[in-house]
């Protein structure tokens, strides 16, 4: 009984500490505290733990290099962005549209593509997410290269904040169970797990729909909050940036990709003040944190749960 | 010739060999047999450089070259069949002997070293021109053995030289290595066919997870109980 | 392998050091006030690094320039203008966030960015925060009106003219001055410029009683078009509509005129840069046309001025981008002088009341839907050199 | 039904381009049996387990379990009929600890469903719970219970080959195969994994095939051998009888044997 | 089918310069296992080395071509040293996310240092000339990119087939470990093929300058990506694949554009690259290798 107590006692605790961080947010922002330069940050900080996160799922804890995550989310974006700016249809029909949408085309994706390994499958999927681009330039319907503009700013802290807590709770969730195991597995031994009773292929799939889906759900709040999405913005080198975060906060450690989303979003912040050097100091940031430390920032470790009195449901 | 002391070899978390110590005399065969998994190619890769023992020392021609990097290895002298013969399969014949020939510089004496290899193995003189993964098994291992010989090596480390051939090719290759050997070249054999490197070799070691338990000469362990025993069961 | 790493970091740490030094040395570029309280701050929002960077770092050095000689001049309001700059990589989200650094910075007016696009990113925050934004050059109608409400928007201007105006400009051209009955439209597809551009040419062209063969595009940072081009000149045209971008657009003309293509081509206010000449080459930029804002060969003393200027400080030749630049911290400057302070909303309402302002880019006054309504100019390019065919007031 | 074998291989034949890697294989194993599939390196022995398990797919021939055909199934769907193996070369889930090697293991009995994991429903919890018990279980027998937290790459060789048993006994298999699970250990650690061999098969009522090339373990725990030498059965018997036949001395000593 | 065959003309040229980044990244991957996606970059700065070499020093355009060769040598085997060795047993991602690194910086230092505006070659450095073969246009720069690119193919065959520094690069590829019991150095090895696959991106760098008579510093990535595609296509790790990769996109590309819709090149491109590796993983002439279990 005595571990029961513990498991609710934690999650109350849980509970509290992400209430707490909420509130103090939504009350900074209410009360026009918070300048709307970090409200931004924040926004972005979000986005790109949902994108970190849902990645880390493929590439960390499956071992599927995949290079089409940006692909994901512009479908998201764009599903989002028609249910709401052209269809008037509610912010929530087009979230889960979109969560919906972009799954599918994971699905759609990854059936014939996760057959491939390695190097093979990350260019198949670069491959696909280049497409989704070209395509996305060359439907009218949603203005080709111009993009959708003007979409409504519907995305406030709440969705934020709620989205990237669900992308986690959901992704650490699957992680920490027995479908987890399985997932992880593949990572470790493919074979190996297959040869015990593992359908590979179904759980890579899984993983691929799940973390495609959750990327499209970043597409939709980044629609909503940045006002205006165009094809060029999903381009193969968005894909780039959301891998660095995965691969610098430790493939396999969820924990350390929203750290490194976090740590990425407030670098980029960080190095507007120097406008003429800034892409050249992120470069060098990049290439001397792999030569230090080539398994990212945590490893495939997590955080250590004790100290941060266990922000997340974890193993034991 | 050849002394390794008190080696220790770490792979990760696992103790691969524990302070293992053998001598080859100049001009032997030394036979170092074991089951699978004991720890007998891990010591010639040991020697040949590309393990790196934690602790002891490797001694060859009064010469320690614990720590010189596995390439340089063979300008000392040592060259190695490896175990799975490791051929360059998409290089022709000739390609992969004159890769043996790495470090050697006179064209003509290496043109000189692959007639002799083509005599010693006639079939491969046939297939010089074939790319060298369309070989038979009998055929790789010939030329794994012709590859180390255009070292011009004064040690030569074989790997298992028998694995996977047919009881005939495995009595010519043996027949070879006793013919290479009676020429000065010195051998290290790791065999798992037990009798059949006893058989050839003047000193033999039995290894057992990475220790030596029995040594002695050939000959002798050749009819001892013991190894019978470890082989065939009690 | 620990050496490898140690000589990494060497060369690391001297690459960090060069480009510290470099940023020292090039420190002139942003003068700061001589007070801090006695300065006006500028923000400049432009693309300096990603797809279009050299329109933002064209753009840039224009306002620089214009900054700089009004400081020498004595500044506006007896106060000295100080630029920040910031770097928003071409893409919408981060000039987002960088307005709103902008604004927390209490900027009077923003600068930039280049594209419609990220102009756009922009919008919400200048909106919000009640600061105007100036647009050098983006061009889309949608840039300054909402599209669906019909609305002006009140805090955006732009010093460029829009898409419509340039289409129809040279549809018209072509029809009448060129006899042109049968035209092939080759655009840039990846810009809402070129294909705004595309689409007001072909309604006016097609009006006049023209008719459009074939519409081909490309994409940017595409450097071959000769496959395009081939089939093109199998369409036999009397006139070709190349809406783009110089990079785009001088290999562009220099692979049609090899090919064989001799048919006269029309262009836009993107075609306005000094590569166009060095890339393309006189012989084949002859018979060529296109609409722009300004001519840096233009012998108006005052474009003299500038490109003299221009070149002086930068060491090469301005584009129509850096002209735009320069003239959007003009215009503003001009609108500082009508409002009588250095205060946001004070400015706007100045902006959207300016009249007859003579910038480098021609003589503009701001419409109820802050687009300039200024003279636009067809120019030919005959040796290489750029000659004024007609100017067309709208 | 007393007279259907657990499996019987027919006529089973592989090659890899053109080299003939198994060939004519045949082979029956009863239920509750032991038997071991011996034979030189190279034998072709891993081969023919890589064909049980459907890692490779056979030329000709079939493999009948419980009279039902397993060529052309998916490893998995044959893990999931009962057929369980480890590994020659060490197979496990390196960066894992030893508990989740063995959980992984009984996924296929997974007693809960993916949307009770993720909204963590009292089901999940029991469900954990009986997971780790049972794996657990496994580890106790196998004295590995206070290692479970390691990871699998930090054991010693010979742990690690248990835990490879350990792992393939959760997936609850009717037919075990063991491919050479006493490698690169010594004398001592083999004899107490013959012992924990014998009590597996009993307390499971298990089949077990093994592969050995270290004929000691065989003779003292199989009931019956099969010696394979260049994809071929060479003979088939009784330990006894095996030990004294000639053919798999030759092929085992070389032709010189005194 | 005038147009035709002008469509494989200009295909051919593309795609001599395709083949010639393909190289690059074959031969790397080839012999480390790793995208370098720094490759395109590399390129631009040899196009940028060939610019400086015309503009300043005023040579002619061979002797820029071998300056840029020859000064992208030296940084691609710099490069490999400070970025990619102490990554060589860190796993592939690290070393891929380090490519990128490496990638971004080079754009970037390059714009730091020269701006991003394009720089023009000079007309001077190659006057172009037209001749009509049979109605078609052949230009004389068409056959400079075509000759020069299959020189260069042919002189990358000779050393890979026949000197010994060649087999070596082969040998390591093959069996690094097999590779070192020859005596042979994997590190100068793999250094060597570094220098040789920038100089190739070099060349086709200049070739890319002479062709577009433009450099600039984010020229290299779209070629980049289209000659990766080109390694992938023929089968990465395996040179003749690449250089048959490279013509392959080049005509696909044209052809595309030619009969089809431009703006949808890409997508074909990205799609035939798909549907090869789904029905054929390794590459037109990659060898399927199975696990061992």
């Amino acid at each position: 009984m005595q571990k029961v107590n513990n498991k609710w006692i934690k999650l109350g605790v849980e509970v509290l500490i992400l209430a707490a961080l909420f509130t103090l947010v939504q009350y900074l922002i209410t009360a026009g505290l918070l300048k709307q330069y970090y409200q931004i940050s924040l926004a972005s900080m979000c986005i790109n733990v949902i994108l970190a996160v849902s990645l880390s799922l493929i590439n960390g804890f499956t071992g599927q290099l995949s290079l089409g995550h940006a692909g994901f989310m512009a479908v998201g974006a764009y599903i989002a962005a028609i249910m709401t700016n052209m269809l008037d249809l509610p912010f929530i029909t087009g979230i889960v549209a979109a969560c919906l949408g972009a799954g599918l085309a994971g699905f759609i994706i990854g059936v014939p593509t996760l057959r491939l390994k390695g190097d093979y499958l990350a260019i198949a999927t670069l491959a696909f997410g280049e497409i989704i681009r070209v395509t996305l330039q060359n439907i009218d319907y949603v203005n080709g290269p111009a993009g959708i503009m003007g979409i409504s700013k519907l995305s406030t802290w709440s969705w934020l904040f709620g989205g990237a807590i669900i992308t986690i709770v959901v992704i650490v969730n699957l992680v920490n169970s027995s479908y987890g195991r399985a997932i992880i597995s593949i990572r470790e031994d493919e074979i190996a797990s297959e040869l015990m009773g593992i359908n590979t292929t179904k759980y890579k799939v899984l993983a691929f729909v799940v973390g495609a889906g959750f990327a499209g759900l970043a597409g939709a709040l980044y629609a909503h909050y940045f006002y205006i999405i165009k094809p060029e913005t999903f381009n193969f080198l968005k894909s780039f940036d959301i891998l660095v975060m995965v691969v610098l906060g430790g493939l396999g450690s969820t924990t350390g990709a929203i750290i490194a989303a976090l740590f990425i979003t407030a670098l980029t912040a960080a190095l507007q003040s120097f406008p003429a050097i800034r892409m050249v100091l992120y470069a060098l940031i990049l290439i001397i944190v792999m030569i230090y430390r080539p398994q990212g920032l945590m490893g495939n470790k997590e955080l250590s749960m004790k100290i941060f009195g266990r922000i997340w449901g974890g193993r034991n | 010739m050849l002394a390794v002391k008190d080696i220790d070899v770490y792979y990760g978390a696992i103790h691969a060999l524990k302070k293992l110590s053998i001598n080859v005399e100049q001009g032997s065969i030394v036979t170092l047999i074991g089951a699978n998994g004991a720890g007998k190619s891990t010591t010639l890769k040991t020697v040949s450089g590309i393990t790196r023992p934690k602790s002891g020392s490797i001694i060859f021609k009064d010469e320690d070259i614990t720590r010189v990097l596995p390439e340089k290895i063979v300008g000392r002298g040592i060259s190695q069949v490896p175990e799975g013969r490791r051929i360059f399969a998409a290089m022709s014949v000739i390609e992969n002997l004159e890769m043996g020939a790495f470090l050697r510089k006179k064209k003509s004496e290496i043109d000189e070293d692959i007639e002799m290899v083509f005599t010693r193995f006639p079939r491969l003189k046939e297939r010089r021109k074939q790319t060298a993964g369309t070989l038979s098994g009998g055929e790789q291992q010939m030329l794994a053995i012709g590859r180390a010989l255009m070292a011009k090596p004064e040690l030569m480390l074989m790997d298992e030289p028998s694995m996977g051939l047919a009881p005939l090719l495995v009595k010519e290759i043996f027949d070879i290595i006793k013919d290479i050997n009676s020429q000065g070249t010195t051998i290290l054999l790791v065999e798992q066919n037990a009798n059949m490197a006893l058989s050839i070799a003047d000193y033999a070691y039995v290894i057992e997870t990475g220790e030596i338990v029995l040594q002695g000469n050939a000959k002798e362990l050749m009819h001892s109980e013991e190894v019978k025993k470890a082989y065939l069961g009690g | 392998m620990r050496i490898g790493k140690k000589i990494a970091m060497l060369v690391l740490a001297l690459f960090v050091f060069s480009i510290a030094a470099g940023c020292g040395g090039g420190g002139g570029a942003t003068p700061t006030g001589d007070k801090a309280g006695d300065a006006i701050n500028v923000g400049i929002n432009v693309e300096l690094s990603g797809g279009v960077a050299s329109y933002g770092t064209n753009a840039r050095d224009g306002a620089i320039l214009a900054i700089e000689q009004i400081n020498k001049a004595g500044g506006v309001l007896g106060k000295q203008l100080k630029p920040i700059e910031r770097d928003c990589k071409s893409i919408a989200d981060e000039a987002m966030s960088i307005s709103a650094a902008l604004v927390g910075e209490k900027i009077v007016a923003q600068i930039g960015p280049l594209t419609s696009g990220d102009v756009a990113g922009s919008t919400p925050v200048m909106m919000e925060n009640k600061v105007p934004l100036i647009a050098p050059a983006a061009t889309a109608a949608n840039v300054t009106v909402d599209d669906k409400t019909g609305k002006t928007r009140d805090y955006i201007f732009r010093v460029c003219f829009i898409d419509p105006f340039q289409g129809t400009l040279m549809a018209q051209f072509a029809s009448n001055d060129l006899n042109a009955k049968k035209a092939v439209i080759y655009c840039d597809n990846s810009s809402d410029y070129g294909k705004g551009l595309a689409q007001y040419f072909e309604k006016t062209f097609t009006a006049n009683g023209g008719t459009i063969l074939a519409q081909e595009g490309f994409v940017k940072d595409d450097r071959d078009f000769r496959a395009a081009l081939t089939k093109i000149k199998g369409l036999n045209p009397d006139f070709i509509y190349v809406p783009g971008y110089y990079q785009e657009v001088a290999p562009l003309i220099k692979q049609a005129r090899e090919l064989g293509i001799t048919a006269p081509i029309g262009g836009c206010d993107g075609w306005d840069s000094p590569d166009m000449v060095s890339v393309a080459g006189n012989d084949a930029l002859n018979n060529t046309f296109f609409t722009n804002h300004y001519s840096s060969q233009d012998k108006d003393p005052q474009v003299v001025e500038f490109v003299g200027a221009f070149k002086a400080k930068y060491n090469k030749e301005p584009d129509a981008f850096a002209a735009l630049g320069y003239d959007s911290v003009q215009i503003m400057v001009q609108g500082l002088k009508d409002a009588g302070e250095a205060n946001p909303v004070k400015l706007t309402e100045a902006l959207a009341k300016i009249k007859d302002f003579n910038g480098i880019t021609g003589k503009m006054s701001i419409d109820d839907q802050h687009n300039p309504v200024k003279a636009g100019v067809i120019l030919e390019f005959k040796d290489g050199q750029q000659v004024m065919k007609t100017r067309i007031q709208p | 039904m007393d007279e259907i074998n657990l499996m019987e291989i027919s006529k089973l034949d592989k090659s890899f381009g053109g080299l003939s890697a198994v060939q004519d294989f045949n082979f029956q194993i009863d239920e509750n049996e032991l038997v071991g599939l011996i034979g030189p390196n190279g034998a072709g022995k891993t081969t023919v387990f890589n064909l049980i398990t459907g890692v490779y797919k056979p030329d000709n021939g079939c493999i009948m379990f419980k009279g039902e055909n397993l060529v052309g199934m998916a490893p998995y769907t044959i893990c999931a009929k009962g057929v369980a193996r480890t590994f020659q070369n060490i197979r496990l889930f390196n960066d894992l600890s030893v508990l989740d090697n063995v959980k992984i293991a009984t996924h296929k009995n997974v007693p809960y469903g993916l949307m009770s994991a993720i909204l963590r429903t009292p089901g999940f919890y029991r469900g954990e719970e009986e997971i780790e018990t049972e794996a657990l279980k496994y580890l106790e027998i196998f004295n590995l219970k206070n290692k479970k937290d390691e990871l699998a790459k930090n054991l010693p060789y010979g742990e690690q080959r248990r835990i490879e048993i350990v792992r393939a006994l959760a997936t609850r298999p009717l037919l075990l195969i063991l491919d050479e699970p006493a490698a690169g250990m010594n004398p001592q650690e083999t004899q107490e994994l013959m012992e924990l061999i014998r009590y597996i098969r009993h307390e499971f009522n298990l089949t077990i095939l093994l592969i050995e090339h270290d004929m000691s373990l065989v003779m003292g725990v199989c009931e019956r051998l099969y010696v394979l030498d260049y994809g071929q059965i060479i003979a088939e018997g009784t330990p006894s009888e095996i030990r004294s036949n000639k053919r798999v001395i030759e092929a085992y000593l070389g032709e010189d044997v005194g | 089918m005038l147009e035709f065959a002008q469509q494989i003309v200009n295909g051919l040229s593309l795609g001599a310069i395709y083949a010639l980044i393909a190289l690059g990244y074959t031969m790397v991957y080839g012999i480390i296992k790793l995208i370098n996606f720094a490759h395109g970059d590399i390129m631009m700065v040899g196009a940028l080395v060939g610019y400086f070499s015309l503009t300043l020093l005023g040579t002619n355009i061979f002797v820029a071509m071998l300056a840029a060769m020859i000064a992208c040598a030296v940084f691609g085997v710099l490069i490999e040293k400070i970025a990619y060795r102490p990554l060589r047993n860190s796993t592939r991602i690290a070393a891929l996310i380090t490519a990128i690194g490496v990638s971004l910086f080079l754009e970037y230092f390059t714009i730091f240092l020269f701006g991003p505006a394009q720089k023009v070659f000079p007309e001077t450095a190659f006057p172009i000339k037209a001749y009509a073969v049979g109605g078609l246009s052949i230009l004389n720069k068409d056959v400079f990119v075509f000759v020069s690119a299959v020189v260069l193919m042919l002189i990358l065959q000779y050393i890979i087939k026949w000197t010994k520094t060649g087999k070596a690069m082969r040998a390591v590829s093959l069996d690094r470990e097999a590779a070192v019991l020859m005596g042979i150095s994997v590190d100068k090895t793999i250094s060597i093929t570094f220098a040789i696959c920038s100089a190739l991106a070099a060349a086709a760098g200049v070739m890319l300058g002479v062709y577009y008579n433009t450099v600039n510093p984010l020229m290299g990535i779209i070629p980049g990506l289209k000659a990766f595609v080109a390694a992938v296509l023929g089968g990465i790790g395996i040179i003749p694949g690449a250089m048959v990769g490279g013509f392959v996109m080049g005509l696909l590309e044209t052809m595309v554009s030619g009969y089809g819709n431009s703006l949808y090149r890409d997508a074909v491109a990205f799609g035939v690259l798909i549907f090869i590796l789904l029905i054929k993983p390794s590459g037109i002439f990659g060898e399927d290798t199975g696990e061992k279990v």
